[in-house]
C-alpha cells in the first residue's frame, strides 16, 4: 500500500471532492435525485477509501470509532428531536409545518434536518461497519 | 402550574401513540451513547415502564373514545403515516410493553451471566429497538410501515440472539436471519401487490378500496404472499424450523422476551391483514384461508408438543412448545367464528405471560446450574423452591389447568371448535394439552422426585431480581384465569369488532 | 426504443443471475452481485427511479460489494464444491411460488398503464400538491421527508439497528474472547465457544 | 357466621391448616396437632353449621366470582354434597390420627410435603362436595389430582414415580379429554353448568348426543374407576396406606362417584335418563366393573392390591346406582359413598397396620396374625362385613336401596350381579380373617425372617390402631344412624 | 408493444425466484447472502416497475413536465434499499463470526460440525 504514491496523493485530491460531492448531495435533495441516505452513503465511501489508502489505524485516528459511534446515535437523535420538537411547537410528530412561521418554511427546515439526520447516521454507520470488519482480520485470533 | 405548562402537558398527551414509538426509538439511541452496563439499564427500565404506563393510558381513551386515531407528520391519512390504535392492537401493545418491562427488570443478572459487560449498553439498545419495532408493527395504520417496525425489531432480535454463549447462537442467529429476511420480503411483496390494485398504503383505506376490487387472482397470491410472511416470523408449522433454534440458543432474557412478543405481535400482523384489509368474508369465504391454516395449526399442535416430549434441554423443549402454542393461536384465527378468534388472541395473551414466565425460570436455571438440561433439574424443587413453584404454576397453565391462564384459551377455542361443527377438532385440542401434560411433568418429577447427584455443587435461590419478576408472570397465570375480564373481555370485543358483529 | 433498452438489462440481469448460481467463485459471484446492481440501476433510470437508481447503485455496488469483499477476505473466497449436490426440492418450490407470482400477474395493471389504481388516488395528491404544500421540486425527498417522514425515520432506525448489531457482533474481538474464555473453564459450560 | 360464610370457610379451612403445617414444619408434634386441629375444626363447621341448615331444607349459595361469562366459581350445598362433605371431614380427623402413628412408624420423608398435600387434598373434596355447578366441581377436581400426586410418588423411587405417571395420566386424560370436554359441551347446549334439581338438559338434547355425553361424564371422570379407566387405582397402592386410604375412602374415588351421580341427578336429571333409557348402557358397565374387579380381587395375594380391586367394584355400585335412574337408586348409591368409604377406610387402616406391625403385605403370609393383633383383625372383620353388605353393619342399608333401585327400574339383572358381587366379596375378604384367626402361624418360616419374626409381631402403635377400631364401630353405627342419612337424602329425590 | 404488457412483471419474478432459489439451495453462507440480495432487488424492481408511467418523467417537478412516474413506490423502495444493505451487513458480520467459530462457511459442514458436538 506504501508504495502506492500515485494512488496516495490522487485520494488525497480526490477524498476531498467525494466529500464535497456528498455535500452537495445532501443538500440538494430537494431539487435533483438525493437527499441525506445517498450523501451518508458517499460521504461515508469517503471515509473507507480513506482507511483503504492510508490504513485502517491512520483512519481510526482521523475518524475515531467512538465519535463515529456518537454520530450514529446522534443522527437518529436529529431525526427525532425534530419529531418530538414538533410536538412541542404544538404540531403532530414530524410536523415541520410548526418548526416555522410560515408551513412551507417548516416543512423546508424540517426535511433539511431530518435529512442532515439521516446523513450523518447513514454516513457514521457505513464508516463504523467498515471499520468492525477491517478491524475484525487484524485482532482475530 | 402555569396554563401554558398545563396545556402544554395535554397538548403533549395527545401525541401520546406518537411518543409511545419515538421514545424508546430515542432512548436506543441514547442507550448506545452512555456506555455504561447500569446507566443503560437505568434508561431502559425508565422508558420500558413509561412505555408500559403510556399502553395503560392508551387501552383506557381505547376503551373510553374508541380508536385512536394520529397522523404522524399532521399529514391526513391516506397521505401522511397513520397510528392507529383499536381494542385488538391496544391489548397487544400492551402485551409488548408489560412483557418487555418485566422481563428488562429480570435481566441485570443474567446478562451479567450471559453477555459480555462492554456490551450491555449495546444490548439495552437493541432491546428496547426490538421493542420498539415491535409496538411500532402493533399501532401502525399503515401498511409498508409496518414493514419498516417489521425490519427494525427483527434486525434487533437477529443481533440479540447471536449473543447466546455458545457458538450455535450464530448460526442459529443466521439461519433465523435468512428466513425472516425471506419472510420481511414476502410481506413486502404482498403489500405491494395490494397497494398495486389499491393505490393506497393505509389499512383502513385498502380495504375501503380492497372492497371495490374484490376477488380476482392478484389479491388470491397478495394474501398468499402476506401469509408466508408473517407465518415466518410468526413459526407456523412448516416455516417454524428457525425457532427452536433461536430460543434455545439466544440469551435466556432474549428468549423470555422474544418468545412473549415477536410471535405474538406476527400474529396480530396476520390478524390485522386478514380481518382489516382483506376482510373475513374475502379471506374465509372466497379464499378459504381457513382451509389452508387449519390443518397447518393442529400439524403445529401435535408435532411442536410431540417433539417437546423428546428435548433433553429444558429451553428447547418450551421452545416446541411455543410452536405448538402458536399452532392454537392460528387454529383460533381458522376458526373463522368470533369464539374461535377470542380464543386465538386471548391465548396471544395468555401465551405470552405464561411462556415469558418459563423461559424467565430457564434464566433463573442457567444462572444457578449453568444449563437446561434435563439432568440440571434434579432436586431443584428443594434447592429453588420458589423458582421450581412457579415453574410449576406456569407449566399447569401451559397444561391447561382450570383457574390458570391456559384454561381460558383453551376454553374459548374448544367452544369455538363446537360452535363451528368441528367435533374432532375439539377433541384435538383437548387431546393435544395431554401432551403438554407429559412434557411439563418430565421436568416436575425430575425437579421433585429425583436426588441430584451426590457432588452436586450447592445452589442457592435466583437471586431477587429474577424471583419477582417470575412470580409476578407466575401469579398473572393465576390472576387472569381468574379475573378474566380484561384480558377475555378485550379480546372478545376485539374479536367482535374484526368480524363486524355488534354488541 | 425504451423497449430495446428494457429487453436488453433484462436479459442481461437474468445471465447473471444464472451465472452467480452456478459460479463457484465467491469473488467472482461478488463481483457480478455488483454488476447485477448497477445493471439494476440502470434499469431503474430507465423505470424513471432516479433517486432508487442512485441509491442502488451507491449501496448495492458500492456498499454491499465492500462488505462482501471483507467479508471474503476473512473467510474463504470459493465455494466448496464438497457437498455440490442438485436440490431438486428446492428448484420444484421455486417453480411453484414463481408459477403462483406469475398467476397474480394476470390480475395486476399492465405494466405503465397510466389508468392503473396505483396512479390514482394517494398518488395524484402528491403530484399535484406537494409543490403547494411542501414547495419541494423533487417529490420523492418530499415525500421521503415529510408525507412518510416516519417511514424514513424507521429507516434510519433499522440502519441505526444494523450497526449497533454489527458492534456487538464484531466489536472488540480479544477481550471478547477472553470473557468468552472464562465461561470454558466453568464444568457446566460445554465449552462450545471456540 | 351465616351459613354462607362457613361454606366458603369449610373450603378454605384446610388451607389455612397448610399455612400452620409449613409454620411448624421443624416442631412434628405442633405440626399433627395443628393438622388434627384443623381437621377437628373442618368437621364441626360442617356438621354443626352447614349440616342443620342443609336439614332444614336450606341450601346456602356462595357465589366468588364469575371466570367467564356464564361460568361461575360458586358452591351451593345440597343433601348429596353435604354427605360426601361429611365424610371427608370426618374421616381426615381419623386418617390424621392413624398418619401420624404410620408415618412415624414407618419412618417417612418429607412428612410436611405430606400433611400440606392431604390438606390440600381435603380442600379439594370439600369443593367438589360442594360445587354449584360443573365448572366449579371440575376445578376442584383436578386439583384433588394435582394434589394427591405428590401424595402417591410420595417414596420418590422409580416405582413410585411410574406409579405417579400412571395415576396423572389417567386421571388427567380422562378429565382433560372427556370430562372438560363434556363441560364445554354442556355449557353450549344449556347455556349454563349450575346443577339443579331435575337437571339441566332436559329438552336442550336429543337421544344419541345424551348417551355420548353420558359417556364423557362417566368415564371422565377417571376417579370413578370405571373400567377401562381403572388403571390407576391398584397402581397407587405404592404410596403409603394413609395415601390409600385417602384415595380409596375419602377423596379421590369418593369425588370420582360423587361427581358421576351428582352429573346424573343434578345435570341430566332421573326423569330425563328413565324417560330415555339413555343410562341403560351405563349400567352395564358398571355391573361388568363389579363383577370383573371381583374376580381380579380374588386372584390379588397383595392385600392392598385386593382392597383396591374391590374399591374399584364397589365404586361401580354407586355408578349403578345412579345409572338405574330411580329414586331407590340414588338414595342406595349416596349412602354406599358413606358407607363404602367407612368401611373401606377401615379396610386400609388395617392393611397400613399389618405393615407397621407385623411387615407384612401379602395374604398368603398372613396366617395366625390375628392372634397377635387381635384389635386390628378384628376391626378388619367388622370393615370386610360391612363391605359385603351384611347387617348389622351400615353397608348392608345401602345396599338395600340399590337392590330396591333395581326393582324400581325393572333391571333384575342387576339384582343379580350385586347379589353375585356380594358373594365374590365374602370370597376375597373372609379369607383374610379366616387366615389370621384360625390359620396357625407359620413358624417354619418360608420367608426370610423365619426364626426372628415371631417376637417382632405384635399390634402395631396405639395411633395405628386406635382409628380402624374406631372405624370399626363406625360401621356398627351407621346401621342405626342410616335413618339420618336417609333423611338428609330425601332431599335429593324430593327437593 | 412491450409497454402495456405484463412480461416486466415476469422478467422480475424470474429473477426474484432466482434469488430465493440461490437461499435456498446453496450451502455457503456468502452465497446465501447474495441469493437474498438478488431477491430483495428483484421485490425492489417490482415496486419500481409498477410505478411507471408510460411517457412519464422522473418525478421531480420541471417546466414542460405534466405527466410523472408514481414517486411513491420510489420512496418505499428507498427504504427497502436501507433494510436490504443493513440487513447484508448483520448477515455478513454473523458470517464472519461463524467462520472464526467453526472455521468454514458451508452450511452443511457447520450442521455436520454441530451434531459431533451434540453426539
Amino acid at each position: 500500500m506504501i508504495r502506492h504514491v500515485i494512488l496516495r496523493a490522487l485520494s488525497k485530491l480526490l477524498i476531498p471532492l467525494i466529500m464535497l460531492f456528498a455535500l452537495y448531495v445532501q443538500f440538494h435533495g430537494d431539487y435533483g435525485p438525493g437527499g441525506g441516505f445517498q450523501a451518508g452513503v458517499i460521504f461515508g465511501a469517503a471515509i473507507i477509501l480513506y482507511a483503504l489508502m492510508f490504513g485502517l489505524e491512520a483512519a481510526k485516528r482521523v475518524f475515531p470509532p467512538r465519535v463515529l459511534e456518537f454520530f450514529v446515535a446522534f443522527g437518529l437523535l436529529l431525526y427525532g428531536g425534530v419529531g418530538i420538537e414538533a410536538i412541542l411547537l404544538g404540531g403532530n410528530f414530524l410536523d415541520y409545518g410548526h418548526l416555522a412561521h410560515e408551513p412551507v418554511h417548516g416543512q423546508h427546515l424540517g426535511i433539511l434536518l431530518v435529512e442532515l439526520g439521516v446523513g450523518i447516521t447513514v454516513a457514521a454507520v457505513m464508516a463504523s461497519i467498515f471499520f468492525l470488519f477491517a478491524g475484525r482480520g487484524r485482532s482475530d485470533v | 402550574m402555569t396554563g401554558g405548562e398545563a396545556d402544554l402537558i395535554t397538548r403533549v398527551s395527545d401525541d401520546l401513540p406518537a411518543l409511545q414509538i419515538a421514545v424508546p426509538l430515542l432512548s436506543a439511541a441514547i442507550c448506545l451513547l452512555v456506555r455504561r452496563a447500569r446507566a443503560a439499564w437505568a434508561v431502559a427500565m425508565v422508558v420500558a415502564w413509561g412505555s408500559f404506563a403510556s399502553a395503560c393510558v392508551l387501552l383506557s381513551r381505547v376503551l373510553q373514545s374508541g380508536t385512536i386515531s394520529y397522523a404522524e407528520g399532521g399529514w391526513r391519512p391516506p397521505w401522511g403515516i397513520e397510528l392507529r390504535i383499536d381494542l385488538l392492537n391496544a391489548l397487544v401493545l400492551l402485551v409488548v410493553t408489560g412483557i418487555c418491562a418485566i422481563v428488562l427488570t429480570a435481566s441485570p443478572r443474567s446478562l451479567d451471566q450471559e453477555v459480555w459487560r462492554e456490551h450491555h449498553h449495546k444490548f439495552y439498545a437493541l432491546y428496547l429497538l426490538c421493542m420498539t419495532g415491535l409496538a411500532g408493527m402493533t399501532i401502525t395504520g399503515d401498511a409498508f410501515n409496518i414493514f419498516v417496525f417489521l425490519e427494525i425489531s427483527s434486525l434487533s432480535s437477529y443481533a440479540l440472539i447471536a449473543q447466546g454463549t455458545t457458538r450455535r447462537a450464530l448460526t442459529s442467529s443466521l439461519q433465523y436471519l435468512v428466513m425472516g429476511t425471506i419472510g420481511g420480503t414476502f410481506l413486502l411483496l404482498g403489500i405491494g401487490m395490494i397497494y398495486m390494485v389499491t393505490g393506497t398504503l393505509n389499512i383502513a383505506d385498502m380495504a375501503v378500496q380492497l372492497a371495490a376490487v374484490g376477488p380476482n387472482r392478484t389479491v388470491l397470491v397478495a394474501l398468499a404472499c402476506i401469509g408466508i410472511g408473517t407465518g415466518i416470523k410468526l413459526a407456523v408449522f412448516p416455516l417454524h424450523i428457525w425457532l427452536p433454534n433461536a430460543y434455545t440458543y439466544a440469551p435466556a432474557i432474549v428468549t423470555a422476551f422474544l418468545a412473549a412478543t415477536a410471535t405474538k405481535v406476527a400474529y396480530y400482523v396476520l390478524v390485522r391483514f386478514v380481518f382489516s384489509v382483506f376482510g373475513a368474508p374475502l379471506a374465509f369465504g372466497e379464499l378459504r384461508l381457513d382451509a389452508v391454516l387449519m390443518p397447518l395449526a393442529i400439524a403445529a399442535m401435535f408435532a411442536g408438543s410431540f417433539v417437546a416430549i423428546f428435548q433433553d434441554d429444558i429451553k428447547r423443549m418450551l421452545a416446541y412448545s411455543s410452536v405448538a402454542q402458536i399452532g392454537y393461536m392460528v387454529l383460533g384465527l381458522s376458526l373463522a367464528s368470533v369464539s374461535g378468534l377470542t380464543g386465538g388472541l386471548v391465548h396471544l395473551f395468555n401465551h405470552a405471560i405464561m411462556k415469558s414466565g418459563l423461559f424467565l425460570v430457564m434464566a433463573a436455571v442457567v444462572l444457578r446450574m449453568g444449563s437446561t438440561r434435563l439432568d440440571a433439574f434434579a432436586g431443584l424443587g428443594r434447592r429453588m423452591p420458589f423458582t421450581m413453584a412457579a415453574f410449576v404454576v406456569a407449566g399447569l397453565s401451559l397444561i391447561g389447568v382450570p383457574l390458570t391462564v391456559g384454561f381460558v384459551s383453551k376454553w374459548y377455542l374448544v367452544v369455538g371448535a363446537i360452535e363451528g361443527g368441528l367435533w374432532p377438532v375439539a377433541v384435538l385440542i383437548l387431546l393435544s394439552s395431554l401432551l403438554a401434560l407429559i412434557y411439563i411433568w418430565r421436568v416436575v418429577e425430575v425437579a421433585y422426585f429425583r436426588q441430584p447427584p451426590e457432588d452436586a455443587p450447592e445452589v442457592s435461590e435466583a437471586p431477587a431480581s429474577l424471583l419477582v419478576p417470575i412470580w409476578v408472570l407466575a401469579g398473572a397465570t393465576v390472576f387472569f384465569g381468574v379475573f378474566t375480564s380484561l384480558s377475555v373481555g378485550l379480546a372478545s370485543a376485539a374479536a367482535r369488532m374484526l368480524f363486524g358483529v355488534e354488541l | 426504443m425504451i423497449d430495446v433498452i428494457h429487453i436488453v438489462l433484462f436479459t442481461f440481469l437474468a445471465v447473471i443471475a444464472i451465472a452467480i448460481i452456478r459460479l463457484r467463485d465467491l469473488f467472482a459471484a461478488v463481483m457480478l452481485m455488483g454488476i447485477f446492481s448497477l445493471l439494476s440501476a440502470s434499469l431503474f433510470t430507465v423505470m424513471d427511479a432516479v433517486d432508487v437508481a442512485f441509491t442502488e447503485a451507491a449501496v448495492g455496488a458500492g456498499v454491499s460489494t465492500i462488505l462482501m469483499l471483507a467479508t471474503l477476505s476473512l473467510t474463504h473466497s470459493s465455494e466448496s464444491t464438497r457437498y455440490a449436490r442438485p436440490r431438486p426440492m428446492a428448484l420444484v418450490a421455486v417453480v411453484l411460488t414463481g408459477a403462483a407470482l406469475v398467476y397474480a400477474t394476470f390480475d395486476m395493471p399492465r405494466y405503465g398503464d397510466p389508468a392503473a389504481p396505483i396512479h390514482h388516488h394517494v398518488a395524484d395528491h402528491y403530484i399535484e400538491d406537494t409543490d403547494d404544500e411542501i414547495g419541494v421540486p423533487n417529490m420523492v425527498t418530499a415525500i421521503l421527508a415529510s408525507y412518510r417522514g416516519y417511514d424514513t425515520w424507521g429507516e434510519t432506525a433499522v440502519i441505526f439497528t444494523a450497526c449497533v448489531g454489527v458492534m456487538m457482533l464484531l466489536g472488540g474481538a480479544r477481550t471478547f474472547y477472553r470473557w468468552r474464555h472464562r465461561e470454558e473453564d466453568e464444568p457446566e459450560e460445554a465449552g462450545e465457544a471456540s | 357466621m351465616t351459613v354462607e360464610t362457613a361454606v366458603g370457610l369449610a373450603v378454605l379451612w384446610p388451607l389455612a391448616g397448610i399455612g400452620l403445617i409449613a409454620l411448624f414444619r421443624r416442631w412434628p408434634n405442633v405440626r399433627e396437632t395443628a393438622t388434627l386441629l384443623t381437621a377437628g375444626s373442618l368437621f364441626a363447621i360442617v356438621a354443626k353449621v352447614i349440616l342443620p341448615a342443609v336439614m332444614a331444607g336450606g341450601r346456602p349459595r356462595l357465589d366468588i366470582i364469575e371466570v367467564l361469562p356464564g361460568l361461575q366459581l360458586a358452591f351451593e350445598v345440597e343433601p348429596l354434597g353435604m354427605l360426601f362433605a361429611l365424610v371427608a371431614s370426618g374421616l381426615w380427623i381419623v386418617t390424621t390420627l392413624y398418619s401420624i402413628g404410620y408415618m412415624r412408624g414407618h419412618h417417612e420423608e418429607n412428612q410436611t410435603r405430606f400433611y400440606i398435600c392431604f390438606a390440600l387434598a381435603i380442600s379439594g373434596a370439600v369443593g367438589v362436595a360442594f360445587a354449584a355447578n360443573v365448572f366449579t366441581l371440575f376445578v376442584f377436581y383436578e386439583a384433588i389430582t394435582l394434589s394427591t400426586y405428590p401424595l402417591v410418588t410420595h417414596h420418590g423411587t422409580e416405582a413410585a414415580k411410574r406409579a405417579g405417571r400412571v395415576y396423572l395420566g389417567i386421571l388427567m386424560g380422562t378429565s382433560v379429554g372427556f370430562l372438560l370436554f363434556a363441560l364445554v359441551w354442556t355449557y353450549l347446549a344449556a347455556g349454563t353448568t349450575e346443577f339443579r334439581p331435575g337437571g339441566i338438559l332436559a329438552g336442550q338434547i336429543d337421544g344419541w348426543q345424551l348417551i355420548v355425553l353420558l359417556g364423557l361424564y362417566a368415564f371422565g371422570t377417571g376417579k370413578a374407576a370405571l373400567m377401562p379407566f381403572h388403571r390407576w387405582l391398584p397402581a397407587a397402592m405404592v404410596a403409603p396406606t394413609p395415601v390409600s386410604a385417602l384415595l380409596h375412602a375419602v377423596a379421590v374415588v369418593k369425588a370420582g362417584v360423587f361427581t358421576v351421580l351428582k352429573v346424573l341427578v343434578y345435570v341430566f336429571g332421573i326423569d330425563l335418563l328413565a324417560s330415555t333409557d339413555a343410562s341403560r348402557w351405563l349400567t352395564w358397565v358398571a355391573a361388568f366393573t363389579i363383577i370383573a374387579a371381583s374376580i381380579v380381587a380374588l386372584t390379588k395375594d397383595n392385600l392392598k392390591a385386593r382392597l383396591a380391586y374391590s374399591t374399584i367394584s364397589q365404586l361401580s355400585y354407586i355408578v349403578l346406582g345412579g345409572a338405574l335412574a330411580t329414586s331407590a337408586g340414588v338414595l342406595g348409591g349416596g349412602m354406599h359413598i358413606a358407607m363404602h368409604a367407612v368401611g373401606k377406610i377401615t379396610l386400609f387402616f388395617c392393611a397400613g397396620a399389618i405393615l407397621v406391625g407385623a411387615h407384612k403385605t401379602e395374604i398368603s403370609e398372613m396366617d395366625g396374625l390375628g392372634r397377635r393383633m387381635p384389635f386390628t383383625f378384628g376391626a378388619f372383620l367388622l370393615g370386610s362385613l360391612s363391605v359385603i353388605g351384611l347387617p348389622p353393619m351400615g353397608g348392608s342399608w345401602s345396599k338395600w336401596y340399590l337392590m330396591l333401585g333395581t326393582v324400581e327400574a325393572g333391571q333384575l339383572t342387576m339384582m343379580l350381579v350385586l347379589m353375585a358381587s356380594s358373594l365374590l366379596s365374602i370370597a376375597y375378604l373372609m379369607p383374610v380373617v379366616v387366615r389370621g384367626f384360625f390359620r396357625p402361624p407359620t413358624a417354619d418360616g418360608h420367608d426370610d425372617q423365619d426364626g426372628e419374626d415371631s417376637p417382632k409381631i405384635r399390634e402395631a402403635p396405639l395411633l395405628c390402631v386406635m382409628p380402624p377400631v374406631l372405624t370399626g364401630i363406625g360401621c356398627v353405627v351407621l346401621f342405626f344412624y342410616a335413618d339420618d342419612i336417609y333423611r338428609l337424602l330425601m332431599g335429593i329425590v324430593t327437593p | 408493444m412491450f409497454e402495456g404488457g405484463l412480461y416486466p412483471y415476469w422478467i422480475v419474478i424470474f429473477l426474484m425466484m432466482t434469488g430465493l432459489y440461490v437461499v435456498i439451495s446453496r450451502d455457503n453462507l456468502v452465497k446465501k447472502v447474495i441469493g437474498l440480495n438478488i431477491f430483495q432487488v428483484s421485490v425492489i424492481m417490482f415496486y419500481v416497475a409498477m410505478g411507471k408511467v408510460r411517457g412519464g418523467t422522473a418525478p421531480i417537478e420541471a417546466e414542460g413536465f405534466t405527466i410523472y412516474s408514481n414517486p411513491l413506490p420510489h420512496v418505499l423502495m428507498l427504504t427497502a434499499i436501507v433494510v436490504g444493505v443493513a440487513t447484508t451487513a448483520l448477515a455478513l458480520s454473523l458470517v464472519v463470526r461463524i467462520n472464526e467459530a467453526y472455521a468454514t462457511i458451508e452450511e452443511d459442514e457447520i450442521r455436520e460440525l454441530e451434531r459431533e458436538e451434540e453426539a
